[in-house]
């Protein structure tokens, strides 16, 4: 370690928590969060030094990009209530609470064993047996699938939620303002481009870095895109569309079970099939998360209703 | 001092700023949401700084499935809260004849 | 070399502070969204530099993705923002 | 686990597998759903079965094992829970069911299967990261469950529930790094060999129930309580108040008992303990007043969550058959309520102290159950709520800490204060019958059926301390 990597280290160990402080207290909405997508940039970067590469791509697609823009998806329907601020008393009971749980917990943080393997040695001894040859989709799919398999579910129950929540007539998808030239040859170029990438990161997951939670956020940033610019409509619930968000669980769940007819455990792949069923999940997985990540956002931006004087007047 | 405390230390400063956005700051709904995702940066940068006092050149994985994980469950929760929020602002007052006893979260 | 590489990238990752002042004052919308622009032409070269040298040249892949969701969020800044904002 | 058929598993791997098709098949959600539901009746009721022959039951998710898998486990308490869930909750979407599936059934019952599975899963769970994960599809499917009708008020305090759980769970989550880091281990038994009291498990301790007590609502963290089970759709309070919000109090108890023995009856115990009475308190005090039904349950439900954190301060196994048996029983007895309060709402039109006037003339099912719930929920003889109190106060007394006893006792007094009211206005005089409304019908028989549940509690202890005893520890 040079002088250089610490003082970058420094900067950038500086810098999170600051721009975490400048989103809480920005004194409008959207500068708060057009400060939290800087800080999912600025944490991305953050992962790559600590050499954690599959959460810098997740954190870099879904993360600060898909947040951010979900975040900001609300924002001109709630706009009109904005800058209420707490009494006086309240922030400065939140703070000094605040500040002892700081030290507090900074301290019992620095007081951590200072080297630790973790689990890494025996994820190391049992990665050949496992379904995947990059440690961390076989600690996700594999060692810690069952964890992967609730997730999934979470994932899957936002998205019904999301669903149940959004008005009728808001669902059908509006196409909006006509596309700007140079925006619709951007798209053009954005939606190949995001299925070879998708597809290379699924590949990946195998040996390397990514897999189908970066692949899905991948395609779904791209057909967020589509859906926010008006070239798409909202998806409708259709078989195939519902048949797409259920595939990951639904394979996931019959991966978990078949082995159980066996007199297995849960989630116990027949050991030399593991590697193509865990491959067969991640595709299944890709697909489901990336309609799933796309049904969370509305069909177009909804506007505030107008105002109902409108309604009210003879 | 190693490189893991520095991030240690920036992961509690990221999660007190998160629970201030959660509690603290103006109650209102997208702010809170924010506070809540930042507290979870908190943490997440917590677990991963941890994964690094590895002896071995190669951090530990399962600490970096746990974020992964975490980051996915977020993204989940942010989405319904949005989705809740914007229901409620175009359900408005108009839509429920009684005023509402409960205030929403501000 | 590796030297050179993080000097550079530290380098880069100073002059976002500019750009961070410049989005904490703002004041237009415009501002801010050439604020995440730039963040995200940063972020991808700082990656590419990390990824120059160690074993870790899987980085390059998340500056691929970021390059690719940072105009995702470009366009959801665009449509989303109340319009007053934009003078 | 060879040998045994793994029921274990498919008590989540079936309400899940459900879901999934009836998401897929909207059209036939509803007899999905019933075969789904059979289907985990089986496995719990098998699994149940298992781990009262043969003690605790547990299955290695992957075969990996801990540390590096997660680990399945039914002990005494896990299966007490699985019981409870697999009652209480089939009963109460029995009414979905009634419904005839508009889209609305539909919607309540896919959720309801998913929190099915998620409330199994955490109740086996034995891994502290899993119990995040489990505790998170519990809290959406809770908050989705809520705001599925789109009223106004359900969704704001669906929204508000949501961003408090989410808090309460990132503190939990907190928790869990410090562990890991400090022990390199999730798993709950490990766990348990390998903290030492140092100060990042103090701190992890401490991270995490401060955050479930957030979730499960422990006074004065209960703000988010009675907003939440007022709004909802009845159905769907019954399972909040019943089931989901017992849900943190299990983890809270993995946590204690297993992962930080050497804390129970110590001074943050008896700190919860104090917090549990002053829910006690509050709660009944706020239920006295309240004037609308729905609210009284809702304090009532605020209140015995005071109960169930007794033990902590206790930590006998007295105390812990008690504090089970109030989880059990309340859940029983709250959503036999919370149903009966359905049929008088839709039979008088609101629910205000005074719609039960001329209920038990017309209604004489749902007056039964009335008053057979109300009757746990005050803790009178022989009732399962009754059980539950004698014994918290017996675990008291035996210890010599004569105070909770009287916390139990007095919270026993004001809860007749506020179930009465309920009751007598069923008996008061009337010049002329009122006009009611068609009420459904299945929901009487729901509301009955789980008020004899909640009777036959006080009935059959002896069964159940045996299943509690299994736990073997306390």
């Amino acid at each position: 370690m040079s002088l250089v990597d610490w003082t970058l280290d420094g900067v950038l160990a500086a810098l999170l928590p600051l721009i975490a402080w400048g989103v809480v207290t920005a004194a409008s909405l959207d500068k708060a969060i057009m400060l939290f997508i800087v800080l999912g940039f600025v944490s991305a970067l953050a992962w790559a030094r600590l050499d954690a590469i599959d959460v810098a791509l997740v954190e870099a697609a879904v993360g600060s990009g898909l947040t951010g823009a979900l975040l900001l998806s609300a924002l001109p329907a709630i706009q009109p209530r904005l800058r209420r601020p707490s009494s006086l008393a309240r922030r400065a009971g939140v703070g000094a609470l605040l500040a002892g749980i700081t030290i507090w917990l900074g301290v019992t943080t620095l007081r951590l064993p200072a080297r630790s393997g973790g689990l890494a040695e025996l994820v190391c001894e049992n990665i050949e047996q496992s379904g995947a040859l990059h440690p961390i989709t076989a600690v996700l799919l594999d060692f810690r699938g069952y964890d992967t398999l609730i997730e999934v579910a979470v994932l899957l129950v936002a998205s019904l939620a999301v669903r149940a929540v959004q008005r009728p007539r808001l669902r059908p998808g509006r196409r909006g303002e006509p596309t700007s030239e140079p925006l619709a040859s951007f798209l053009n170029l954005l939606v190949p481009a995001s299925i070879v990438i998708a597809g290379f990161l699924v590949w990946e997951g195998s040996h390397a870095p990514g897999g189908a939670f970066q692949a899905g956020s991948i395609l779904a940033g791209c057909g967020v895109s589509l859906q926010l610019t008006g070239e798409r409509p909202a998806l409708r619930m259709t078989l195939r569309v519902r048949a797409a968000l259920v595939l990951g669980l639904a394979v996931f769940v019959a991966l978990a079970g078949a082995p159980l007819l066996r007199g297995h455990d849960l989630l116990d792949y027949p050991r030399p099939w593991a590697g193509p069923l865990v491959f067969a999940l991640e595709l299944a997985l890709t697909v489901s998360i990336a309609v799933i990540l796309v049904t969370f956002f509305p069909g177009a931006p909804d506007r505030p209703e107008p105002p109902a004087r409108a309604a009210d007047s003879p | 001092m190693s490189v893991w405390m520095l991030y240690g230390a920036a992961a509690i400063g990221v999660f007190s700023a998160g629970v201030f956005g959660a509690f603290g700051a103006t109650t209102h709904v997208v702010r809170r949401v924010l506070g809540v995702n930042i507290m979870g940066g908190g943490v997440f940068l917590l677990l991963v700084a941890s994964a690094r006092r590895a002896p071995s050149a190669i951090p530990d994985p399962v600490p970096h499935a746990l974020v992964l994980t975490g980051i996915v469950i977020s993204v989940s929760a942010t989405a319904l809260a949005m989705a809740i929020a914007r229901a409620l602002s175009v359900t408005r007052e108009r839509d429920s004849p009684a005023p509402p006893r409960d205030e929403p979260p501000r | 070399m590796h030297e050179l590489r993080m000097g550079v990238a530290l380098f880069l990752l100073l002059m976002l502070l500019p750009g961070l002042a410049r989005a904490w004052r703002g004041p237009t919308l415009t501002d801010r969204i050439l604020v995440i622009q730039l963040f995200g032409t940063c972020g991808v070269a700082v990656l590419l530099l990390l990824g120059g040298d160690r074993e870790a040249a899987a980085l390059r892949n998340v500056a691929l993705v970021f390059a690719v969701l940072a105009a995702v969020t470009v366009i959801a800044f665009v449509r989303f923002a109340p319009s007053e904002d934009v003078r | 686990m060879s040998g045994t058929t793994p029921w274990i598993s498919w008590t989540i791997l079936a309400p899940l597998a459900g879901a999934t098709l009836s998401v897929l098949v909207a059209r036939r959600a509803v007899p999905i759903a019933v075969i789904a539901s059979a289907a985990t009746i089986v496995s719990v009721a098998a699994t149940v079965g298992q781990v009262a022959s043969a003690g605790a039951v547990s299955s290695a998710a992957g075969a990996w094992g801990a540390p590096l898998g997660i680990t399945l486990r039914a002990d005494g308490f896990g299966a007490l829970m699985l019981a409870t869930f697999g009652v209480v909750g089939p009963l109460v979407s029995l009414q979905a069911i009634g419904r005839r599936g508009g889209p609305r059934a539909r919607r309540f019952l896919v959720l309801w299967l998913f929190a099915w599975a998620s409330l199994n899963a955490l109740a086996l769970s034995a891994d502290v990261f899993n119990l995040y994960v489990t505790v998170e599809l519990v809290t959406l499917a809770a908050v989705g469950l809520i705001v599925v009708e789109r009223d106004r008020r359900a969704l704001a305090a669906g929204l508000r529930y949501l961003l408090l759980s989410l808090v309460g769970s990132l503190f939990y989550l907190m928790g869990v790094a410090l562990l890991y880091a400090a022990t390199a281990t999730l798993d709950t038994e490990l766990l348990g060999e390998r903290v030492t009291p140092e100060p990042a498990s103090w701190t992890a301790l401490a991270l995490m129930t401060a955050g479930l007590c957030l979730k499960a609502g422990l006074c004065p963290l209960h703000a988010w309580v009675p907003p939440a089970y007022t709004s909802a759709p009845p159905a769907v309070s019954a399972l909040l108040s019943g089931l989901i919000g017992k849900a943190p109090y299990v983890v809270l108890v993995r946590l204690w008992v297993e992962v930080f023995p050497g804390s129970l009856g110590g001074g943050a115990a008896r700190l919860l303990g104090a917090l549990g009475a002053l829910g006690i308190f509050w709660g009944s005090l706020l239920a006295l007043r309240a004037r609308r039904l729905k609210r009284v349950l809702a304090y009532s439900s605020v209140a015995h969550v005071g109960y169930l954190f007794l033990f902590f301060p206790l930590g006998t196994a007295g105390a812990w058959a008690g504090a089970a048996y109030v989880a059990v029983s309340h859940a029983a007895a709250s959503a036999s309520m919370f149903m009966a309060v359905e049929v008088v709402e839709r039979s008088v039109g609101h629910d205000m102290l005074d719609a039960t006037k001329g209920v038990a003339h017309r209604r004489p099912l749902t007056f039964v159950a009335l008053g057979l719930a109300g009757m746990s929920l005050m803790g009178l003889p022989p009732s399962g709520g009754f059980v539950a109190k004698w014994l918290l106060a017996r675990a008291a007394l035996e210890r010599g800490e004569w105070w909770w006893a009287a916390v139990v006792i007095a919270g026993g007094l004001l809860s007749a204060g506020y179930v009465f009211p309920i009751l007598r206005g069923a008996f008061a005089p009337q010049r002329r019958s009122p006009e009611l409304r068609r009420a459904p019908r299945h929901a009487e028989l729901v509301s009955l059926s789980l008020a004899v549940v909640a009777l036959a509690l006080g009935l059959i202890p002896l069964r159940l301390m045996a299943l509690l005893k299994l736990a073997g520890r306390s």
